[in-house]
């Protein structure tokens, strides 16, 4: 952990947003609804750019080095209570500080709330929580962040959602905060535990993952820890809030919700139980890796019987952070990294899907496939949009889906061989949901009423076509990403083998092997009998 | 030598008991008012008692006060039911009902 | 010049990101002649590659090409890079020379489509990802183009989206393959826990430390993915839906190229295979009860691709067959003859279809030998090359492959013979019913006002279209004369030598034994011909020789339905239904509702009457006291 | 204290530290002071006159506080009037929490007097005493003397709580309320009893001393007398199962003066429940622990729970601040420093909540205290959007959401609850302030919602239309800055749009600053959490 | 145990709990409120002469001053004012469950309080903190004089706070309400124009009795 600079740049990065949130609160009402509305305009998509553009500095000046944290900044902010402003970020937050930097300047303009002056403060002080989760130290900080982006969702998906809007809002709510409630007592006997060893009461996670914690103690804490993350991903069983929130939020907060905020969920998995609880983490890994798949393969049977293209994406993100639990607990470097590449994947993905489909609702008033029929005639280039989105959704090489499913199934495969196999065929039942959907909706002759859908406009083409590039760069060309990944993900892993006394296989780390181009090296054949269930 | 403290204090938590149980049983506001009197002098009786036992006046001093606290409870009760039925026909504690839920 | 390897996929590439940025601009037929410009361009780089490649020395005909590091993490590191050996380019030059060919045709075939620029599109996409999976120079960029082109298979078969049966045959295509292709995954996992790497010619260094179960194991998931690919038993009935595309796509993708990629796949890890026996026999037995299986099913179909489409599925099982045996050059050869003489017959299929206004019923065509004499003179060298008369390509390349299987299976050999038999049966009886006959499709043109009117005739296809048929039957005749070894000097086939290694490939067979098996094969195949020609051009109707258990495939598409499809839906539902909504929602909304419930019910204790309120409290100070008391008596 | 008795028949009269008794001097004397301006005013004393002396009283109790806090501070805490009062942190914290409550509720219920016309400056000066009373109970030393306190603030409360003679739900409430309180007095005073015949002392560090230098034999007795020492404190403080009076008092007293209540008896009879268990009796702790333990899930699970089927504002505010006390019970049972520390600040920042809320209560109630009916509160948002702004961030608060003081304060609780190793209780708290979520958010939502919602379009199949746009018009995070800002203005701001009726300003004092606080130490908590860090107890 | 006092201070105790008791029962039993008040005076006496017989002479001679002279009557008082003096049906009991539920606690209750009694189960406290009950130059008087002013000295000062909210509480509620009264579902309205008229206010230190003073005035001037 370093202080690169003088420069804050992480307490920036969540203070902008938050400041401009409330700065376009405070544009009075009275003045004349035309300036009104572009002040606002402005101000919500000039903010989210200035973000975006502070979150690409920050990458740019990110050195992934020994994976360590980078750019921290450390203040007291509530002394008695031990809580400190401590921010930072490596290369398993980096991407997905970026990820959630660059949607929302979209979800900004796809909203059809822009110019809304209570839309965009609450999207702006969600930005502010979103990226305060992702590079937060503090265990309280993180919390935190991770609780207020509870009431602007509510209020976003309330105000702006669909017919059920308030049962999916208050069920959003309720269900995460409920599940929040265990990670706060776990964050805080956390802490006590570690004052009651050294005396000195601090949430800092850095500080508490020195922290000497009985298996037992280990065992409860991360189950607390991870009901409230498996609550926010959602991890099955705990998803139904999702397929409600998602279906009736406005198109721009399903953007939120399953792009970045479901994210924090996993980030918090991967940041917080790795690190806290390497023992409980080694020791549950099967249940959780059965979540996981089970999680994989019940959101695509569920997805196939779904009807509402909505409720279907929202399955099929059950079923793609299953990938990403299941490569977490994989506890490999492949399994890891693909984790967190398919948590910034997946982000992207389900952000097109959700878009497009918003845009199809505009179109016919209806997101149900059975009410859609030959799309594809009239707007055909929604529909490529939509086909790519779909097909880097079900993992086709080339794309960027591919590569954090399959470092994940590679990852799990090394020490947990079956699951990943079992975990294998969710990806042909995501082919079959998706490709099901795609032809009920967009196949088939249209019938008048979808004859005369307008294709894209330039202006939506132009808001997607950024997302499309980086969906087909990243399954092209991800090794920027996954080398800034991969240092921290190590030094995690270490960090858990260390602790637990496990060690990773030789192959994930490569360490051990002689690699050269012609790929001859020498394998010690008695490792292998160590690996697998 | 006198009674036996232990004899003075049940006699003490039988009038408590007695007091309550009237405040539970009766309907009269004015009755339960009297119920409470019964059970501050139950306790008064005990402060005394073991103001005695323990050969202290500072329970005869509490005592004091109770009776001071039990004199404006009264005046302030007495001033609410009168409030409060000054138009009303045999009202009783029954009869308050209103908010409930 | 073999540096410019890379072009050979980057051209298609090329052509593919045209069109998609200016297809419609360009239109017909600018487009499509864009989309062959770059395939053409693509088989001139692979000519010049082969030519660099036997520039060098036998033993050393290898050359890696790095492009650029593609997913780097920890232990795992995975090149996007090409690997030219000789089996590469054979494929890539067979790929690269029919998909030009094809893309010619289609000018002409796919005229006037609402979408035709999107076809070169999808088929410029197709020859890159082909020629990736081809040149890959390891597992993983191999599945690259793998998916690649199943997904370009999928967008090719459901090209005219707007018909149902279309849109479902490529989903059908698409999901059979990824199915399979769980296998290829697994299979990476597992060499990849093997061994470390996953470039075939690290894999290949160290066959000797993977432990034979391993070794099986892997065969046998890469079979699995071939089978998917390659339509073999049970995955085949993919194949005969996908012919709902348009012919060019079918003569291409689901005759030549990529259907054979499984072929491929399975030479490509002959180092690994060769060490597995069971695993070889596997695949021997599965290659061949495929290659019976389908053809018997092609005995009794009407629809002319259809026909086609299993005498594909049959003839991969040869290779298969061929594969298993050992026979991987043999195998090779049956797939770039089969590539000319199935593209051959498709195309030509593709024709009569076309002059018929889309028909594509046997049983309503007919005597067309003289309403597009073309169509069938090129027809005829397709034919008989299938069915294995000398001296055409089929002939020789089949040949091989049962000479070999005689030497290591002689039961799966005998299978294979019967099946030759069947071939030429069921492909003479296809040519008997379009060529000769009764003109029976008049009323079928008179019924539908097509583009040649009403009433109008068949003819030949245009100028664009007749090409690539005239090409490709010469190649039916030439390419299996020459590539017979005429003298030692001319061994086309042994540049392959180096990458399958002498020792695998051995027939043991004297000279006389080859003689009497070729005889045997050329009297089967003409007793198979001379059955059907004169039974199906006489008369068209004959139930007693197609019955309904081989018309519907041995009724494998309603076993699947119901023994997958049917309950896979209905666990969908009660997933859906029951499962998520009832039990999980349930349980939250329950919780819910428990909650709610209990606060009615804590409520009614609040009755307003203060002497319940009074009781209330003497009750929990009773409660109190009792506990502390208790507490104190203890 | 035996030199007090050397001189036989001679009085030595203790010397009175004028310090420590200073806020409540202040109180009590302002209260009469006013009583007897009224009585020579020649007219009626406006209201706003009224309102003006309380808010100088209030002021100079808080000056004087702070005067306490600086001697605290600088000579450390101490016993004063021959042991009957202690001056530390903590007592000093409630008597600040105390005035500035009493200042915030006669701000609020200046609003309601002009509004209402229901009389004098009777109604500041019961709040005054009453809040006497409070502070008494925070400094008291002597069991007797938190009797007394109790009584003061209790009987006022009484009568404060019939105060509206026009509603008969007004007079309902101060009865009920007076029965069950003296009936809990009464058993408090027996509790008091027997806890003197068990160590021969009502002074409370006498206690302390007497469990520590005695192996009591039998501890019944004692027990038995901490029992219902602990019915006395949980009926003032609303714990479960000694609650039933919240609720309909709650909803039947003036709307300003339940906000005060609420604020004031919890701060009251949680200052002396806290010192006299953790100061008097902790070492009895293992005995009284599992019964506070049992007496917390009670209460935090009934509140949360009851309250979600309230349709009544009011009353649901009253099951939620049985909630409430049950989150500070987490503190109490702790029985340890940060327990109390925990309390104090859960105590302080809930004063500025519910008065704050109660605020906003009283002026949606409109002419005749009548409209607490959640319906009342639909469209809030648009009839005066501040308005609804500010209760929405009350709210959000009470139910713990970060950056509010409300969400420190449960931290802080449950901090202490773990620390002293009730891992299970502190998970029941938050699912209970999960629970609770619910009917704050319901409260919001109806706010903000203009016309019944549209119910039954399920969107089964795309049906559903996009709703009508019931929006959100402002952001929540800045009301506390905002509304203090622009206070002037304000007034307009907050002003009901539909009747044109100007807001009066004492409630948006009350509110800007209740707002203010929940926000601005939410955001930068540590002064606060500094301040209750002082909150220490003379013995623990 | 009874056994071991002197027969005097049993009799005087047992006549004395008596007293109290029979008063106590007649409280909860008096069909009639005035019959109660007067079954209360009974127990007030009968605590005093427990109270005598304790040497608490001065808390004696209080309680009966104070309580049975003032308090009491004052429950007269309301109970005749306010008519309220009907009979009680004490054989019906509207509310299910309140009488056993009642009895049954009481008898827990005291079962727990009177077993540790009888058991000996109690620990009493140090003798003497304030100061020593009995054989005192000044009597119990002047020693509870002494304590009151210097131990007690704050609460002392403190129930005068007491006092002026019983005076100022009475006050208030004794005023006759401006408007009408509504009934819960009509409750709201138009305040009443009127002012009331301020009550004068005396600042007196223990008039208990001002308050229903005042009313009984205006009442009878209706």
């Amino acid at each position: 952990m370093t202080h690169d600079n003088a420069f804050p740049f992480l307490t920036v990065l969540v203070l902008l947003p938050a400041g401009a949130a409330l700065v376009t609160a405070l544009v009075p009402d009275g003045i004349d609804e035309r300036l009104r509305r572009l002040a606002v305009h402005v101000l919500g998509l000039g903010a989210s750019l200035a973000t975006l553009a502070l979150a690409v500095t920050v990458a740019a000046r990110y050195r992934a080095g020994n994976g360590g944290f980078r750019l921290v900044t450390d203040h007291i902010w509530a002394p008695q209570l031990g809580i400190s402003w401590h921010l930072g970020v490596d290369g398993i937050s980096l991407f997905l500080v970026l990820m959630a930097a660059v949607l929302f300047p979209l979800v900004m303009l796809v909203g059809g709330w822009s110019g809304d002056k209570a839309a965009t403060a609450w999207l702006l002080l969600l930005e502010a929580a979103c990226l305060g989760s992702f590079v937060a130290l503090d265990l309280i900080l993180f919390f935190l962040f991770f609780e207020l982006t509870l009431v602007p969702v509510y209020f976003l998906i309330n105000g702006w959602g669909f017919a059920n809007r308030s049962y999916a809002a208050i069920k959003f709510f309720l269900y995460t905060f409920l599940g929040s409630a265990f990670l706060l007592v776990g964050i805080v006997a956390v802490a006590f535990i570690h004052e009651h060893q050294t005396g000195h009461l601090t949430f800092d996670l850095v500080a508490l993952s020195s922290t000497r914690l009985g298996t037992a103690s280990q065992v409860i804490l991360f189950l607390a820890f991870t009901v409230a993350f498996a609550v926010k991903a959602p991890v099955f069983p705990f998803h139904t809030w999702s397929p409600d929130a998602y279906a009736e939020a406005p198109t721009g907060g399903a953007v939120v919700l399953a792009a970045v905020m479901a994210k924090m969920g996993t980030y918090g998995i991967i940041r917080f139980d790795l690190t806290l609880f390497p023992r409980a983490v080694v020791d549950l890994a099967p249940l959780l890796l059965t979540l996981g798949v089970v999680g994989i393969l019940y959101g695509a049977i569920v997805a196939c019987a779904t009807r509402d293209l909505k409720r279907l994406v929202a399955y099929s993100s059950l079923a793609h952070l299953g990938f990403v639990v299941l490569g977490t607990f994989a506890l490999t470097t492949q399994g890891v990294t693909g984790g967190v590449v398919q948590m910034v994947n997946h982000g992207l993905i389900i952000a097109v899907l959700f878009i497009v489909i918003g845009w199809i609702y505009e179109r016919r008033g209806t997101w149900s496939t059975s009410g859609l029929r030959g799309l594809q005639r009239p707007a055909p280039v929604l529909a490529g949009v939509f086909t790519v989105a779909m097909m880097a959704a079900l993992g086709l090489p080339g794309l960027n889906g591919f590569v954090g499913e399959f470092l994940v199934l590679l990852g799990t495969f090394l020490t947990h061989r079956w699951w990943a196999v079992v975990a294998t065929f969710g990806v042909v039942l995501a082919a079959l949901y998706l490709l099901w959907a795609y032809q009920q909706a967009f196949h088939s002759e249209p019938d008048e009423q979808t004859a005369a859908v307008p294709d894209l406009t330039w202006r939506q083409g132009a808001l997607v076509l950024p997302l499309v590039l980086i969906i087909v760069f990243l399954g092209i060309y991800p090794k920027p990403v996954l080398d800034r990944i991969t240092p921290s993900v190590q030094r995690l892993v270490e960090h858990v083998d260390q602790a637990t006394g496990t060690h990773e296989p030789a192959v994930a780390r490569g360490t051990t092997v002689s690699h050269t181009t012609k790929g001859s090296r020498i394998l010690v054949t008695a490792q292998h009998d160590t690996v697998g269930p | 030598m006198s009674v036996p403290g232990g004899w003075y204090l049940a006699l003490a938590a039988i009038l408590f008991s007695v007091g309550a149980v009237g405040l539970l049983v009766r309907r009269n506001v004015l009755v339960m008012f009297m119920c409470i009197e019964l059970m501050l002098n139950a306790a008064n009786l005990t402060l005394v008692t073991f103001s005695r036992m323990l050969d202290d006046i500072g329970g005869q001093a509490l005592v004091f006060f109770v009776l001071v606290v039990a004199a404006a409870e009264v005046v302030v009760g007495l001033g609410l039911v009168v409030a409060i039925f000054r138009r009303r026909e045999n009202a009783t504690a029954d009869d308050l009902h209103i908010l409930k839920g | 010049m073999i540096h410019a390897a890379f072009l050979m996929f980057l051209l298609p590439l090329a052509g593919f990101v045209v069109l998609a940025l200016s297809g419609r601009r360009l239109g017909d037929p600018l487009a499509g002649w864009v989309g062959t410009a770059t395939v053409t361009g693509s088989f001139v780089v692979a000519c010049i590659t082969a030519a660099g490649l036997l520039g060098m020395p036998g033993p050393a005909r290898h050359f890696d090409q790095t492009l650029f590091t593609w997913i780097p993490v920890g232990g795992l590191n995975v090149k996007a890079a090409l690997l030219v050996d000789p089996l590469s380019m054979t494929m890539a030059l067979f790929v690269t020379g029919v998909s030009a060919l094809i893309h010619l045709y289609s000018i002409g075939y796919m005229k006037g489509d609402r979408d035709y620029p999107k076809f070169f599109l999808y088929m410029n996409l197709f020859v890159a990802s082909m020629l990736l999976l081809v040149l890959g120079d390891n597992l993983l960029f191999t599945f690259v183009g793998w998916e690649g082109v199943g997904v370009c298979s999928y967008w090719l078969v459901a090209f005219w989206f707007g018909r149902p049966s279309a849109a479902s045959a490529g989903k059908k295509a698409f999901l059979y393959n990824r199915l399979a292709d769980v296998g290829f995954l697994v299979a990476i996992f597992l060499v990849f826990e093997r061994t470390g790497t996953l470039q075939y010619q690290g894999i290949f260094a160290h066959v000797s430390s993977i432990d034979p179960a391993s070794r099986t194991a892997i065969c046998l998931l890469l079979f699995a993915a071939a089978a998917g690919k390659s339509a073999q038993l049970p995955l085949f009935p993919w194949l005969a839906d996908a012919m709902e595309g348009p012919t060019p796509v079918s003569a291409l993708i689901h005759a030549a190229t990529m259907v054979t990629a499984g072929v491929y796949l399975m030479c490509r890890i002959n180092p690994i295979l060769g060490l597995s026996h069971p695993a070889q026999l596997v695949v021997a037995s599965v290659g061949v009860a495929t290659a019976f299986v389908a053809a018997t099913i092609g005995c009794a179909q009407q629809d002319i691709k259809k026909v086609l489409a299993y005498s594909t599925v049959s003839q991969l099982g040869y290779m298969f067959l061929a594969v298993g045996t050992g026979a991987y050059e043999a195998a090779i050869f049956l797939m770039v003859a089969h590539a000319f003489f199935k593209a051959e017959l498709f195309l030509g299929a593709g024709s009569v279809i076309h002059g018929l206004d889309d028909e594509q019923d046997l049983k309503r065509m007919g005597n067309l030998r003289r309403w597009m004499p073309l169509t069938f003179a090129t027809f005829i060298f397709g034919w008989l090359a299938i069915a294995g008369i000398p001296p055409l390509a089929g002939f020789w390349a089949k040949g091989d492959v049962l000479d070999n299987a005689y030497v290591r299976f002689p039961a799966l050999w005998f299978v294979g013979l019967v099946t030759a038999a069947l071939t030429a049966y069921y492909m003479s009886r296809l040519s008997a019913l379009a060529f000769w006959g009764d003109d029976r499709w008049r009323d079928v043109l008179k019924a539908r006002p097509g583009q040649h009117g009403q009433g109008a005739e068949p003819h030949d296809a245009p100028r664009v279209m007749a090409v690539p048929l005239v090409v490709l039957a010469v190649l039916s005749f030439v390419g299996g004369v020459l590539l017979l070894p005429w003298h030692p000097g001319w061994a086309p086939l042994s540049w392959l030598g180096p990458v399958f290694g002498a020792r695998l490939y051995d027939a043991h067979l004297s000279g006389t034994s080859l003689w009497v098996l070729g005889l045997v094969d050329t009297v089967v195949a003409l007793g198979g011909l001379g059955v059907a020609l004169p039974l199906w051009s006489a008369q068209a109707h004959r139930p007693e020789l197609e019955p309904a258990v081989l018309q519907r495939s041995y009724f494998l598409d309603d076993i699947y339905d119901a023994v997958i499809g049917r309950p896979g839906q209905a666990l969908a539902r009660f997933s859906a239904v029951v499962v998520d909504n009832r039990i999980i929602d349930g349980a939250v909304n329950g919780v819910g509702r428990l909650a709610r419930l209990s606060g009615t019910g804590l409520r009614r204790v609040q009755t307003g009457f203060v002497r319940q309120y009074a009781l209330g409290i003497v009750i929990g100070a009773v409660g109190l006291l009792a506990f502390m008391v208790a507490r104190a008596w203890s | 204290m035996t030199e007090l008795f050397a001189a036989a028949g001679h009085l030595a009269i203790p010397r009175i530290s004028y310090l420590s008794i200073m806020p409540v001097l202040i109180l009590l004397g302002g209260g009469v002071g006013l009583l007897g301006i009224s009585a020579l005013w020649p007219r009626q004393l406006p209201p706003s006159a009224g309102t003006a002396v309380g808010v100088l009283v209030a002021a100079a109790a808080l000056v004087a506080s702070l005067v306490q806090w600086v001697d605290v501070s600088n000579h450390g805490p101490h016993v004063a009037i021959a042991g009957a009062v202690v001056q530390d942190g903590f007592s000093v914290l409630i008597s600040m929490l105390v005035s500035i409550s009493v200042l915030l509720a006669l701000f609020v219920s200046d609003t309601w007097l002009k509004r209402e016309r229901v009389g004098g400056p009777e109604l500041q000066v019961l709040m005054l005493v009453s809040a006497s009373g409070a502070v008494i109970m925070g400094e008291a030393n002597d069991l007797i003397v938190v009797f007394l306190g109790l009584e003061i603030m209790s009987i006022a409360l009484y009568v404060l709580a019939a105060f509206n003679a026009r509603r008969q739900e007004s007079g309902e409430a101060g009865l009920k309320y007076f029965v069950l309180g003296s009936f809990s007095s009464a058993v408090f005073v027996y509790g008091i009893a027997l806890v003197y015949g068990a160590t021969g002392t009502s002074n409370l560090p006498q206690i302390a001393d007497y469990l520590a230098r005695n192996v009591l034999l039998h501890q019944g007795l004692l027990l038995a007398g901490v029992a219902l020492l602990l019915v006395g404190f949980a009926f003032k403080v609303a714990a479960v199962p000694f609650h039933l009076w919240t609720p309909d008092v709650y909803q039947g007293a003036p709307t300003p003066v339940t906000g005060f209540m609420a604020a004031i008896a919890k701060a009251g009879g949680f200052a002396a429940l806290l010192r006299v268990f953790v100061s008097s009796f902790g070492l009895l702790r293992s005995d009284w622990q599992p019964a506070v333990w049992l007496v917390a899930v009670l209460t935090l699970v009934l509140g949360s729970v009851v309250a979600l089927v309230q349709r009544d504002v009011k009353r649901m505010l009253a099951y939620s601040s049985i909630n409430h006390a049950g989150f500070v019970l987490l503190g109490l049972q702790a029985a340890t420093a940060r327990g109390v520390e925990a309390a104090a600040y859960y105590l302080f920042t809930y004063s500025f909540m519910v008065v704050g809320s109660f605020a906003v209560i009283t002026l949606v109630a409109g002419p005749g205290d009548a409209a607490h009916d959640l319906e009342n509160y639909r469209g809030l948002s648009r009839r005066s959007p501040w308005l609804a702004l500010s209760l929405t961030v009350l709210l959000l608060s009470q139910a713990g959401v970060p950056f509010t003081t409300g969400f420190l304060a449960k931290l802080e609780v449950v901090s202490a609850a773990v620390g002293a190793g009730s891992d299970a209780l502190a998970v029941i708290a938050m699912v209970s302030a999960a629970i609770a979520a619910f009917f704050y958010l319901r409260v919001v939502f109806t706010m903000y919602s203009g016309a019944p919602a549209t119910a039954g379009a399920h969107v089964d199949g795309g049906g559903g239309m996009p709703a009508e746009l019931p929006r959100p018009s402002g952001a929540l995070l800045l009301a506390a800055d905002v509304s203090v800002a622009q206070a002037p203005t304000a007034v307009s701001v907050l002003g009901e749009q539909g009747t044109g009726q100007p807001i009066p300003s004492g409630a948006v004092v009350a509110i800007s600053l209740c707002v203010a606080v929940t926000v601005l130490f939410g955001v930068w908590p540590a002064p606060l959490t500094s301040f209750a860090h002082l909150a220490r107890l003379i013995i623990q | 145990m009874l056994a071991s006092a002197t027969a005097v201070d049993s009799a005087v105790f047992v006549f004395g709990a008596m007293i109290i008791l029979g008063g106590a029962f007649g409280v909860v039993l008096s069909r009639n409120p005035v019959h109660a008040a007067l079954m209360l005076v009974a127990t007030l006496f009968g605590v005093a002469v427990l109270f005598i017989e304790q040497q608490a002479n001065f808390l004696a001679a209080v309680q009966v001053i104070v309580y049975a002279g003032a308090i009491v009557v004052l429950f007269l008082f309301v109970i005749m004012f306010l008519g309220v003096d009907r009979l009680e049906n004490l054989a019906e009991e509207p509310l299910p469950a309140q009488r056993p539920l009642a009895a049954a606690m009481a008898v827990l209750g005291l079962a727990g309080l009177v077993a540790l009694g009888v058991e000996g189960r109690w620990s009493v406290g140090a003798h003497q903190v304030v100061g020593a009950a009995r054989g005192q130059s000044g009597g119990d008087v002047e020693a509870l004089g002494r304590a009151v002013f210097t131990t007690y000295l704050f609460p002392f000062e403190a129930t005068a706070a007491l006092l002026v909210i019983a005076v100022v509480g009475a006050v208030v509620l004794a005023r006759r309400p401006s408007g009408r009264m509504p009934g819960p579902s009509e409750a709201g309205g138009e305040p009443a124009g009127a002012q009331p008229s301020p009550l004068p206010v005396g600042e007196g230190e223990d008039s208990s009795s001002g308050g229903p003073g005042e009313l009984e005035v205006e009442e009878v001037a209706r």
